[in-house]
């Protein structure tokens, strides 16, 4: 099987449709990309900020505890 | 064999948003009873009540009506219930005779409408548009259905509100009446009622956040 | 008088008797359908050729959007005043209590919107042969239009400014209904057999009819756990 | 109302927890077949299969276009029916799926529109047309931001769920409908300028790089839909203490202060 182009420079062009084309495979690429990275990043964020929250409420006891200790 | 109560409060529960609104409820309701529910503002009183008049769908527990649960009686247990909430339900635009008419059974007569109106302090109001009237007689068109009701289980949720000292006493009586009949009343109020056969519950809001002083 | 029965036959003369009683405000829809109709011709042309092309679609559009204006209402005031409360433990079947107020909410707002239409119909110059299928697709369509639109007001009906929101909910829905309605009309005009269209409409609305109550029903309970 | 006593086994499929851990084991896999099977069908769609003779090179965007539309509208109805199980079996898992396939949908929709408008342009000079199958599209377009305007319109997120619920369900009865109407609509209006010629059979050697983007669409709207869907699972749930379990594993050290 070949390419049905024989350089880069036509292939980019399409025999004119080139910008057709590629418009319309780069917006749909941004809006796949964007669906999957997405997540990905508020994923990320979100257990991020479960684990400050775990380590915020371990502080918070920590100073609890020594609170009544010293009351002792 | 003994009677079952008329209303049984088995673990009721309702979430929202993944969260309890109150800690999950048990208790009877016996004919004869009255039953006060008490808790701080937002403690969910208004959200239980509404579990036990069916309006809302528990997340988990159940509700029996003479030991039977309420999704296999639910017509005839709507049939013996009387709910007035927050929102009494009266609208503007149609005169008093004509809301109670409305909210009362098909049976009952005209002659018992004018009787009930006259009873909650609304003679010579029964012909007048609502919008006309003060929010204390709104509440006392919606109170006057406890006379032509026929149902033997009344859920009131804050009866007391805007109702004037006379009103209260009035509608105090009117409770201990029906429940010597036979009747159970179910109601929230912040105020200490002089009544007998009173039992209180507390409903407990589930979170912790409640600030102690 | 309203008896104290309540179900269907209750809420639909208690809501017409509500209806009565604010006249003026049940009238509005009606009178948006007459006033922006007038502006059609401002808008166009007053050229009877060129609007008489487009008098079906644009008395279509227009009920469309006097229905939808209606809607917002439907269960609104019951909503604030705690009636509906009031239906949710009512010992009858809540579908039919709804239908019920469907059936009333289309004889004030379907009904005139469909008596009217004929006038609308020679302002913009809809030829005479168009004038009696406009009204039997118009009577059809905004009993569906009522049916459909009460979803989107019982979804809706919790949220302080539900009215935009509700357009775009029941708009794509209302799709078929315009089609079909403007269809009929535009048939009749061709001189074509414009029963098929309205046949259409008529299984849409029993459809609707059997249909809808239910998606309503679900709605409002849910919504009423708020 | 089904009572859930019977289904336990069910409930337990419904998990989020379940469905969090299984997922996860697949992703690796998922990512990589997605990713290999749109380069794969993309560069051959682009660069090796021969050219339309009549649209030229501009036919080349089918590779884009007829996938998206394909999930545009079996997301709708998958989302339908996550919503139906969640109100009927009240299953939370399937509320989020729901949430997470409305802008996945929206998204492809939206795709499937536009790539649709610019290949109008070479083809029938123009970029838009009131055509039968493009107007369906833009009436799935609305349908989509209806439920998701509709999930986001209450503070609470359970009442969203399920409002949105009920109106995917609604609009999946009507789906049919509008299809059927917007088709019949086309044929009465059908302007004499604009005919499509479908080709009745397509050429293997352009059929088989449509048919590895359509498997490649399948595999990627299956990752975007458990990617959204861990995300909601850890939004909500983030007080389980498997949560905070999985979130100190994945993230030891917290966010450097």
């Amino acid at each position: 099987m070949n390419t049905q182009f024989d350089s880069l420079q036509q292939f980019w062009e399409m025999a004119g449709h080139g910008p057709y084309v590629w418009t319309a495979v780069l917006v749909s690429l941004a809006v796949l990309g964007w669906l999957l990275i997405r997540p990905v990043q508020q994923q990320r964020a979100n257990l991020q900020s479960i684990v400050r929250q775990s380590q915020r409420e371990q502080v918070q006891q920590a100073a609890a505890a020594g609170l009544s200790e010293e009351d002792k | 064999m003994s009677t079952p109560p008329l209303i049984t409060v088995e673990q009721l529960a309702f979430e929202r948003d993944d969260c309890n609104v109150f800690k999950p409820a048990s208790f009877n309701v016996e004919a004869g009873d009255i039953v006060q529910l008490e808790g701080a503002n937002g403690a969910g009183k208004t959200t239980l009540m509404r579990l036990m008049t069916s309006a809302l769908q528990p997340t988990s527990g159940a509700l029996l009506y003479k030991g039977r649960p309420i999704n296999d009686c639910r017509y005839e247990y709507l049939d013996s219930i009387l709910y007035i909430g927050h929102q009494s339900g009266v609208k503007m635009t149609l005169s008093a005779e004509e809301n109670l008419r409305w909210m009362s059974p098909a049976s009952v007569s005209s002659a018992e409408i004018t009787q009930a109106l006259d009873a909650v302090g609304l003679r010579g109001f029964a012909d007048m548009p609502c919008y006309s009237l003060s929010a204390g007689q709104h509440r006392r068109v919606a109170l006057a259905r406890l006379h032509t009701s026929k149902a033997a289980v009344w859920y009131l949720d804050e009866p007391f509100t805007s109702i004037d000292k006379q009103g209260a006493l009035a509608l105090q009586q009117q409770l201990e009446i029906h429940v010597q009949q036979g009747g159970a009343v179910v109601l929230t109020t912040h105020q200490n009622l002089p009544l007998d056969g009173l039992r209180k519950y507390i409903v407990e809001s589930h979170t912790d956040l409640g600030v102690q002083p | 008088m309203i008896a104290g029965s309540q179900g269907f036959a209750g809420y639909l003369r208690r809501d017409l008797l509500l209806a009565y009683r604010r006249r003026g405000e049940v009238a509005s829809p009606l009178i948006f359908f007459v006033l922006v109709s007038t502006l059609i011709p401002l808008g166009i042309s007053p050229d009877s050729a060129r609007l008489a092309e487009l008098a079906p679609g644009i008395i279509w559009v227009m009920a469309l959007l006097a229905t939808l204006l209606s809607t917002e209402t439907l269960f609104a005031s019951d909503y604030q005043d705690g009636s509906l409360e009031q239906l949710l433990i009512s010992p009858q079947l809540l579908a039919l209590s709804v239908l019920g107020k469907i059936v009333a909410h289309w004889l004030v707002t379907g009904l005139p919107l469909t008596m009217v239409s004929p006038l609308i119909g020679v302002m913009l110059s809809l030829p005479a042969e168009g004038l009696l299928p406009l009204m039997a697709s118009l009577a059809l369509g905004t009993a569906c239009l009522s049916l459909i639109g009460a979803v989107g007001a019982a979804l809706t009906v919790s949220l302080r400014k539900g009215g935009l929101l509700l357009s775009v909910l029941v708009i794509p829905l209302y799709m078929p209904v315009i089609i079909f309605g403007s269809a009929a009309v535009q048939a009749a005009v061709d001189g074509l057999n414009w029963l098929g269209p309205l046949a259409v409409l008529g299984a849409m609305l029993s459809a609707a009819v059997a249909l809808c109550p239910l998606a309503i029903a679900g709605a409002l309970r849910l919504v009423s756990n708020n | 109302m089904a009572s859930g006593r019977n289904w336990n086994w069910f409930h337990r499929m419904g998990s989020p927890r379940w469905f969090y851990e299984t997922t996860g084991r697949w992703l690796p896999w998922l990512w990589v077949l997605t990713l290999g099977l749109m380069l794969t069908g993309l560069v051959w769609g682009l660069a090796f299969a021969p050219q339309d003779a009549k649209q030229g090179n501009s036919f080349r965007i089918i590779y884009l276009h007829v996938p998206a539309s394909f999930l545009a509208l079996a997301g709708y109805y998958l989302m339908a029916i996550a919503g139906a199980i969640g109100l009927i079996w009240k299953m939370k898992l399937s509320y989020m799926v729901m949430k997470s396939a409305a802008p996945i949908g929206a998204a492809l929709t939206f795709i499937a529109l536009f790539t649709g408008a610019v290949w109008g342009k070479p083809t029938w000079g123009t970029y838009w047309v009131w055509d039968a199958r493009i107007t369906s599209m833009l009436i799935l377009l609305f349908l989509y931001l209806g439920v998701l305007a509709l999930q986001y319109a209450f503070h609470s997120q359970e009442t969203g769920n399920k409002a949105s619920a009920i109106l995917a369900l609604v609009g999946t009865v009507n789906i049919p409908i509008i299809y059927k109407s917007v088709d019949w609509w086309y044929t009465l209006h059908q302007p004499a300028t604009i005919k499509f010629t479908s080709a009745p059979s397509m050429h293997p050697d352009m059929f088989q790089p449509l048919l590895v983007m359509i498997v490649a669409m399948y595999s990627f709207y299956a990752l975007a839909l458990i990617l959204h869907t861990r995300v909601e699972i850890l939004r909500r749930e983030r007080k389980a203490s498997w949560v905070r379990e999985l979130a100190l594993q994945a993230e030891p050290g917290g966010v450097a202060q």
